[in-house]
């Protein structure tokens, strides 16, 4: 590919680029924002199981998707800031951390809010929540190692390994709280779709899952300027930058 | 189109508690988090202004 | 190598023989926290026996992760850490030589321990005995995860309470296939599928946590 | 031996020194000078490969030793400001121990013809923790005696609670070190008498 992309991991040029991109992708989130809410509150049938209250699935379902995904990017992202030492990897990878580990708050407490009337109780040891929770642990773990670090490149590096060893995990502690769940039949609840989803119902959600998509990725980049500001301030260009942001 | 008229819509068949407090909480949060930003990213600029007045500074 | 093996091992052993209080410490603290779960839930022999695998392993992993500061938090304060890196040895084998010290000094004691234990809780015979042999399998998994956590958190702010953070949810695996293993026993489904996924576990860990730990120590010592 | 070219460092955000360029060849020790936090500490730890340079290179026997660490540290032996041993061990069991992992099966007599050189050869069966900081220091530099195989010493502070007593014997032995082609790359604060002629020096706070 011709586009140079080693121009654009210096955090120098980076940071006035991600300022042209944020507009763009909060439009994109914004759009998509209104016609997924759109579909999903006046397209979509009514659910004949569930009545209205299955309308939550339109953000508790992007949500999910975006807690996991966020995971995995930043995982990958502190992988490239390890392997080859580019600060703007680390960045990135810091900058993801509190959107997703946001994603995960919020899709345990759509999650509850849906579990109270569908199934009479605001928790259940399902699989699927129960290692939500844990990921919210492991964002937790991620953001309050980085922020005891006072070494802003050790706080990357180290961030990076735990980043990587919680990648490793995710799929064992999913596959064991799985099977943990399966074998204590009791507490067991299949918190699944129900099968006969209509067309709409899962146009609405992938809408939805896109703005959710494109507002992850908006604020990220909003955050990482800000990371950019804070690691780079004794340098010379972010000294000659305006004062007041225009 | 499912909503006879705005009550209908705000009662959910009977969930609003349920939906809405879904709803309102994921706008509130995410609008939260992006108003937060927009402050964070102000100060560090209006903070990058000043330090170019006393280059020495060490934080 | 293997002598830098045996070496450093030998003297993990021989330091701890010289503060064996500290350990005898954490051993005591396991003892106390399953000690005190009948007196929070209640006498009933049932409900006991239920929840004597679970409690059993729930102890054993804070046991774990109370000794974890211990494994590299003195080496790297003394400047000894600085001249384990910079042997020409492989670091993965000296850090594996640290934790294999660790499980020895921890997790063995810890299997030892809770049969008698169990007998407090009403289990007795076969589950007892899978109860010893998973926290044997599942013990050095705890050294192994919880020295990546050490690793990360050496010389950092608020270490102690930190590791608990980083290192309790990647525990969740070792816990459910351990207190599984004494559950299916009881209630006579048999505990060979946990225990073979509890060996699965420690071989995985074995191949990459050293790797993890290897690299966590030399950022701390950058 | 050891070629260093446009060496910079950063200590968190703070630059600490750049551009600094200098040979060490067979028989040569180079006294790095400099104020409190002006990276001398930092620089040796570079050039044993604890840290990462910010920028430059580091060549030892030719080889960019970003690439060849093994034969750097098989080379090498470093003294670090801690001096690296177990307050509960004895002197005898650290010293036994730091010989071991160096690849040295040293036996009982060497360690014992080490730890006498420092004149520590009645406390070398007494805990670290009863040692004086002066006697733990002699302690540590007794890896000096023990590895004259290492053809590259960086040591920290070498000489720093020393008597004067220890330190000429330290610097008798530094002397014989590069007579035998060896090289040191030391950092120090007092005025010792380094072996003329062999010494350069390197200020770091231009």
């Amino acid at each position: 590919m011709a586009f140079n992309w080693f121009k654009y991991s210096s955090p120098q040029t980076f940071y006035p680029l991600a300022g042209r991109l944020v507009p763009f992708f909060a439009v994109l989130a914004a759009v998509l924002g209104a016609i997924g809410l759109y579909i999903g509150f006046f397209v979509a049938p009514t659910d004949f199981q569930q009545g209205e209250a299955y309308r939550i699935i339109f953000i508790h379902v992007p949500a999910a998707w975006m807690s996991m995904f966020i995971y995995l990017v930043m995982a990958a992202w502190a992988a490239l800031g390890l392997i080859l030492n580019t600060r703007l990897s680390s960045m990135m990878a810091t900058a993801l951390a509190p959107t997703g580990a946001l994603m995960t708050f919020l899709a345990l407490w759509t999650g509850a809010l849906w579990g109270k009337p569908m199934w009479g109780t605001w928790w259940a040891w399902d699989a699927r929540m129960t290692s939500e929770l844990i990921l919210l642990f492991l964002y937790i773990g991620f953001m309050a190692l980085q922020a005891s670090i006072d070494d802003p490149r050790r706080a990357d590096k180290a961030g990076a390994i735990l980043a990587l060893v919680g990648a490793v995990n995710v799929p064992i502690i999913y596959f064991s709280v799985k099977w943990w769940n399966t074998l204590h039949q009791g507490a067991s609840i299949s918190v699944g779709r129900s099968p006969s989803m209509a067309s709409t119902m899962l146009l609405g959600m992938l809408v939805m899952a896109l703005a959710y998509w494109m507002y992850s990725i908006a604020v990220t980049l909003m955050r990482v300027r800000s990371i950019i500001l804070e690691r780079e301030r004794n340098t010379q260009w972010v000294r000659d930058l305006p004062g007041a942001p225009a | 189109m499912n909503w006879g008229s705005l009550d209908q819509f705000l009662a959910m068949g009977g969930y609003a508690t349920y939906v809405w407090g879904s709803y309102i909480v994921s706008v509130l949060v995410l609008a939260v988090e992006v108003v937060l930003l927009r402050r964070r990213h102000r100060t560090l600029r209006a903070g990058a202004g000043r330090s170019a007045q006393q280059p020495d500074t060490v934080a | 190598m293997w002598d830098a093996f045996v070496a450093v091992f030998a003297r993990d052993v021989l330091q701890a023989w010289r503060r064996r209080a500290d350990w005898l410490t954490s051993i005591f603290f396991f003892v106390i926290v399953v000690s005190l779960f009948p007196l929070g839930v209640g006498p009933e022999p049932a409900l006991l026996r239920t929840m004597a695998p679970g409690i059993v392993w729930v102890a054993a992993l804070l046991a774990a992760m109370l000794s974890l500061p211990r494994v590299f938090g003195s080496d790297y304060a003394d400047g000894t850490l600085e001249q384990l890196v910079l042997t020409p040895h492989p670091l993965t084998v000296i850090v594996l030589a640290k934790v294999l010290a660790h499980w020895l000094l921890s997790g063995v004691p810890l299997a030892l321990i809770a049969p008698v234990l169990a007998l407090q809780f009403g289990l007795e015979g076969e589950p007892v005995g899978v109860l010893f042999v998973a926290l044997l399998l599942g013990t050095p998994c705890l050294s192994l995860i919880g020295g990546v956590g050490a690793a990360l958190t050496l010389g950092v702010r608020g270490g102690g309470v930190l590791i608990a953070l980083l290192v309790l949810p990647l525990y969740i695996p070792v816990l459910i296939f351990g207190a599984g293993a004494v559950e299916a026993t009881v209630a006579g489904t048999g505990a060979a599928g946990h225990l073979s996924l509890l060996a699965a576990g420690l071989l995985i860990a074995i191949v990459l946590a050293p790797w993890a730990i290897a690299a966590a120590l030399r950022v701390a010592l950058e | 031996m050891l070629e260093v070219r446009d060496l910079a460092c950063q200590r968190g955000e703070q630059p600490l020194f750049s551009g600094i360029s200098f040979d060490v060849s067979a028989g040569e020790l180079l006294w790095v000078e400099g104020r409190n936090g002006s990276g001398k500490t930092s620089l040796l730890r570079i050039l044993c490969g604890l840290s990462p340079a910010e920028a430059g290179s580091i060549r030892w026997r030719g080889e960019n030793i970003r690439g060849a660490r093994e034969v750097l540290l098989g080379d090498t032996l470093f003294l670090a400001h801690a001096n690296g041993l177990k307050d509960d061990l004895t002197v005898v069991e650290n010293l036994r121990f730091d010989a071991r992992l160096a690849g040295m099966n040293a036996g009982a007599d060497r360690v014992d013809a080490a730890l006498r050189a420092c004149g520590l050869g009645e406390r070398r069966d007494l805990a670290v923790r009863y040692l004086s900081q002066g006697q733990r220091r002699r302690a540590a530099l007794a890896r000096l005696w023990l590895a004259q195989s290492r053809k590259l010493w960086i040591l920290d502070e070498p000489f720093a609670a020393l008597d004067a007593e220890s330190v000429d014997r330290l610097a008798a032995h530094l002397g014989a070190h590069l007579e035998a082609g060896g090289l040191a790359v030391l950092t120090t604060h007092q005025e010792v008498p380094l072996p003329a002629g062999r010494t350069r020096r390197l200020r770091l706070d231009h």
